[in-house]
């Protein structure tokens, strides 16, 4: 068979959504050990403020995305004071229930606030040029560029430096990460702060290839669950590989099976991955 | 008095395992913890150590009390546990693991990682040789050497060890527990809990006996072995 | 006459051989006890005999037939029923609950007959009840019987535990620990019901424990365990002499 | 609308949630399986009714080809089947993974039903309403026929809560309990743990289809975003808020949740913040949630006791 370059362009692009927002969410399971149903909706909030920024208070886009990153790092970090700190005993299953809640919070705080219907960013209008048949989008471009950095950049932060071996430390074993001397709380705040980051940018990526809507993130959540459990739970190179896997099988699937069935491609990897592999794809899941 | 436990309570929930144990300990000493299954002999070091918070009671360590402290600041006065079982980071490189052995001490003027790794590296020679493999994929003796290895590497004024044998191949619990007498030899203090009561109170200064949750009795090593009260309990006939 | 055969047990965990060339008979009616020092694979091998792990190679043959390949559940219903070191008490179910779990063939276990509340249903229950009150009474649980079992002491989980293994109505009881934790008044009494349960009943009992001296005392034969094999089969004064054993048990020093 | 009228519909609603719940309890109050795939199973008995009691579309504009025009009680009855058997379907893979695993593999297999109800028009009028499900005895009924249909799926209420009581307690529902404290000891006591989730995953996947089918045949016309996970992540709310494990809460968990969801339209429209009311009340949904998970992680009707035992170590 022969790959349309089209759809792999695509897929690339939509992989790299997945692998950022799969890495914010691994990265937030590695050290608190949950599945934050509520994630999706993150994005969602990250992708709003900065559509509010842009469209609404009509700021260039930089300024937006900057502004939708840094609420939803400070938001996920206040979140995470008033809701899951209080819960930090209990059960993964509870904290999954309580992220439920979360996830009415938020989603339909978004309605409430701007609405059910989908928005666009107002962004300057530019032809898209294409390449050796591939015809792409500046914002595309963009996408894949600041994926790249980021993937690598969080790559250095948990391999080279102090605070990210930390991570991985308390990711593998939260309280013999204190009994060497961690402040583990501190570190959630840290990683809270990062995930919540990646959480609106992936959200505004999401809204800058497609469309802002409330429930895009909760809509994206499976495609990203997909990439996290095929790369294995709690690893975050896994899951990076896994979006990428999971967007670019998603696009190309397309040529054999009807579009409307593209998205189920991800379940269906899931389901597989998890009956199959279920330690991941390098098999050093966290469990 | 390096360590000074006074009535100490201690347990999980509403479940208390230790009730009121007394014990000292002076500097430069090997104290071995014995008792049957169950005695509370782990959770009397969880309690030391801040993993299991104490209840009543206090924890005089070189003049301070540490009772109800967290462990992530019991180890900044320089007790460093080891764990009886998964007492690495599985993922991580043996460095990396060492490195989060130094963590209390990064950054303060007194701590060279590099000197005291090459002093851990001259005890644990294995260690140097596999510093970049990941730790989880080594053997069982060579983990517990990175164990030892990450708590050694803040060169602490006590340190504390739960079971350091147990799990181990017979041929190997032997080189453990030359090793630790090869530590303590080195100048650090050893607190321990050990299932193999006659091979550890060989090795021991002294030995504490934990039943019940209480200490029935205490004395040097050579005291408790010959004991016939305390071989016919705790030691079994042989 | 022969109830339990291991022949050739082989486990390995990726790559570390945890059991090897074990093999051994349990002959119906015996008491045989399991001692070894830690880590020298007697968990490893229970699992085996219990079907809670599989074996890499050998077969372990129950009653004359290979139950290798069997679940556990399998085993339990042929008669091979195992307790867990650690008492597995099911917190939030009541004691009586926890027992009549235990009961086999319970036809009220099927769901229509459990939604029809069948006449035949009630009359199990009622006779389970009746086998459940027995055993109760005679680990002293009686007066807990209505209280879920997550709230009783350490020493009377490990009774719950025994009790239910005994409800399942075993022909061979594999028990791991069942001492662990148990004050020694009522260790001599397990001990002697282990015996009177054997010679009443006929029961065939597979003991792995800690407790050198209990298990000197009960067992017909001993089998010391030993860097996953074993080093030394006989009657318990046998293996006590044996040197190899006292060597292996002992760290190298006696 | 007069006010009897308007908690009439109330209670309909609340009903056919109660249902819901009560299949929701079996899994997670009795069993212990997480299952997300409850949005699925209440679309299969919903979409399995309506398309066996409605004839096939007509007209140049008909996408539906398929349609059998049965009475009522055959459709609500093979609804109930068929999603005991997607239920079962579903668990046959999945019933083995480790809790969390369980929820996100059942919420992608809800999301794949929802997939296939919407692309598949010539069975279900894809993304199109489909509409003109009959109501049972319509023409015939003399009185207010929301209090008919009132009376009609409390009393399916009334006998499932009697039956899932009945089964909870038997020695069938025993087992459950078992595998919700510790899988491996009722495997370790002869129970083929396996068959019985994949029993209780079944009965209760059946009875969300049946309040699917009753759903159906209420609202006349239904349509896939009728089913999104949100009504699964509700039910959720309705057990947990009401007590895992108790029927009467789920009960009243489910009948809670839509009080809070329905209050607004006893409030007049002309109050401030009125249009973003109904997503004000979610919001709460949501709060109470959290509180009721904080304050009682028993739920209202939930036995404490149970849930405390064995936390001592």
């Amino acid at each position: 068979m022969v790959l349309d370059p089209q759809l792999v362009w695509n897929g690339l692009v939509v992989g790299s959504i997945i692998s950022v927002s799969a890495l914010g969410l691994t990265l937030i399971f590695g050290i608190l050990n949950f599945i934050n149903i509520a994630y999706g909706d993150y994005m969602a909030a990250g992708a709003y403020v900065a559509w509010a920024v842009n469209a609404q208070a009509g700021l260039p886009i930089g300024v937006a995305i900057v502004a939708g990153i840094l609420v939803m790092s400070v938001g996920s970090v206040v979140l995470d004071k008033l809701v899951f700190q209080h819960f930090r005993t209990r059960s993964p299953i509870t904290l999954l229930i309580v992220s439920i809640g979360v996830a009415f919070f938020i989603r339909n705080l978004l309605r409430a606030i701007w609405g059910p219907s989908g928005h666009f960013y107002d962004l300057p209008m530019e032809a898209s040029p294409s390449f050796a048949g591939v015809r792409f989008s500046v914002e595309q471009v963009a996408i894949i560029v600041v994926s790249l950095l980021l993937l690598l950049g969080v790559y250095v932060m948990l391999r080279r430096t102090r605070i990210g071996i930390a991570m991985r430390a308390a990711s593998d074993d939260r309280m013999l990460s204190r009994i060497r001397g961690v402040d583990t709380e501190k570190l959630v705040l840290y990683v809270w702060l990062i995930g919540g980051a990646i959480a609106g940018l992936s959200g505004i990526m999401l809204g800058l290839d497609a469309q802002i809507r409330p429930n895009m993130g909760f809509t994206a959540l499976i495609a990203i669950f997909a990439a996290v459990i095929l790369g294995g739970i709690g690893d975050p190179k896994g899951a990076v590989a896994g979006g990428y896997f999971i967007g670019v099988a998603q696009e190309v699937s397309v040529a054999v099976i009807p579009s409307e069935y593209k998205f189920g491609v991800g379940l269906v990897a899931l389901i597989i991955g998890l009956l199959t592999r279920p330690d991941g794809l390098f098999g050093e899941a966290t469990r | 008095m390096l360590l000074e436990l006074e009535s100490v309570v201690s347990g999980y929930g509403d479940a208390i395992i230790v009730h009121g144990v007394d014990m000292q300990m002076e500097d430069g000493e090997v104290v071995t913890i014995i008792g049957p299954n169950g005695a509370g002999k782990s959770t009397l070091l969880k309690t030391v150590v801040g993993v299991v918070e104490a209840r009543e009671g206090s924890v005089q360590f070189n003049g301070t009390d540490l009772a109800g402290k967290p462990p992530e600041e019991i180890v900044e006065y320089g007790m460093c546990y080891v764990r009886q079982n998964d007492n690495i980071f599985p993922n991580l490189s043996v460095m990396e693991n060492l490195k989060m052995g130094a963590w209390p001490a990064e950054g303060k003027d007194w701590f060279d990682f590099d000197d005291r790794l090459d002093e851990v590296y001259d005890q644990f020679p294995v260690l140097e040789e596999r510093a970049e493999q990941r730790a989880g994929s080594l053997s069982g003796g060579q983990q517990q050497m990175v164990a030892m290895g990450t708590a050694m590497i803040l060169d602490p004024d006590l340190l504390v060890l739960d079971e350091p044998s147990a799990g181990l191949a017979p041929q190997l619990v032997d080189e453990m527990f030359e090793k630790i007498v090869e530590i303590n030899e080195a100048g650090t203090p050893i607190l321990m809990v050990e299932q193999n009561a006659r091979a550890a109170l060989r090795r021991s200064d002294r030995g504490i006996v934990l039943d019940m949750g209480e200490n029935r009795f205490q004395g040097t090593g050579e005291e408790l072995l010959d004991s016939e009260e305390v071989a016919e309990l705790y030691l079994g006939t042989d | 006459m022969t109830l339990l055969e291991a022949n050739g047990l082989r486990k390995t965990f990726g790559g570390i051989v945890a059991v090897e060339e074990v093999s051994f008979e349990v002959d119906r009616t015996e008491i045989v006890g399991v001692i070894g020092p830690n880590g020298a694979g007697k968990s490893t091998m229970f699992k085996l005999l219990a079907g809670f792990h599989k074996p890499d190679e050998g077969t372990v043959v129950f009653d004359g037939e290979d139950i290798t390949d069997l679940a556990p559940n399998d085993r339990t219903q042929r008669g091979l029923v195992r307790t867990f070191q650690i008492a597995q008490e099911l917190t939030g179910m009541r004691v009586m609950d926890n027992m009549l779990l235990a009961s086999q063939n319970n036809p009220g276990e099927k769901v229509l007959a459990a939604a029809a509340n069948t006449s035949s249903v009630r009359d199990f229950e009622g006779t389970a009840r009746d086998r459940a009150e027995e055993l109760l009474q005679f680990l002293e649980l009686w007066d807990l019987r209505d209280e879920y079992a997550g709230n009783l002491s350490g020493g009377q989980r490990k009774l719950l535990e025994l009790g239910r293994a005994l409800m399942a109505d075993p022909d061979l009881l594999l028990l791991d620990e069942p001492m662990a934790g148990v004050n020694p008044d009522l260790t001599d009494r397990l001990l002697q019901r282990i015996m009177d349960l054997r010679d009443e009943r006929d029961m065939t009992f597979l003991v792995v424990e800690h407790d050198i001296e209990a298990i000197m005392r009960i067992s017909d034969t001993v089998i010391g365990m030993h860097d996953g094999g074993v080093l030394s089969k006989g009657t318990p004064e046998e293996v006590q002499s044996d040197e190899r054993m006292l060597e292996a048990y002992l760290g190298g020093e006696v | 609308m007069a006010l009897v009228d308007l908690l009439l519909v109330v209670g309909i609603i609340a009903g056919v949630y109660s249902l819901l719940a009560i299949g929701m309890n079996m899994h997670w109050g009795d069993t212990g399986l997480l299952n997300f795939a409850h949005a699925g199973f209440f679309a299969v008995g919903a979409y399995t009714s309506a398309i066996l009691t409605t004839p096939p579309a007509t007209g140049s504009l008909a996408t539906r080809v398929v349609g059998f025009d049965l009475p009522i009680v055959v459709g609500l009855l093979a609804g109930t089947v068929l999603a005991g058997l997607v239920g079962v379907l579903i668990a046959l893979p999945s019933v083995r993974l480790e809790g969390d695993y369980l929820a996100i593999v059942t919420l992608s297999a809800a999301e794949l039903i929802r997939l296939l109800i919407h692309n598949e028009a010539w069975l279900t009028t894809g993304a199109q309403t489909l509409k003109n499900i009959p109501r049972p005895l319509d023409a015939t009924i003399p009185f207010s026929y929301d209090l008919f249909y009132f009376v009609l799926v409390w009393a399916l209420v009334g006998v499932c809560y009697l039956l899932f009581e009945r089964l909870s307690s038997s020695p069938f529902g025993r087992v459950l309990h078992a595998i919700r404290e510790n899988d491996d000891v009722p495997l370790a006591l002869g129970k083929n743990t396996y068959v019985f989730k994949l029993k209780s995953f079944g009965i209760g996947a059946a009875i969300a289809g049946l309040a699917g089918g009753l759903w159906a045949h209420y609202v006349y016309a239904i349509s896939s975003i009728m089913f999104l996970p949100s009504i699964t992540f509700l039910i959720w709310a309705a057990v947990i808020i009401g007590g895992a494990g108790s029927y009467t809460g789920a009960i009243l968990g489910a009948s809670v949740i839509v009080f809070l969801r329905q209050i607004t339209r006893f409030i007049p429209g002309d109050v401030p913040f009125g249009d973003q009311l109904s997503y004000i009340r979610l919001m709460v949904v949501g709060v109470v949630l959290i509180l009721v998970l904080y304050y009682r992680p028993q739920g209202l009707l939930g036995d404490a006791e149970r849930l405390q035992a064995g936390t001592s170590e």
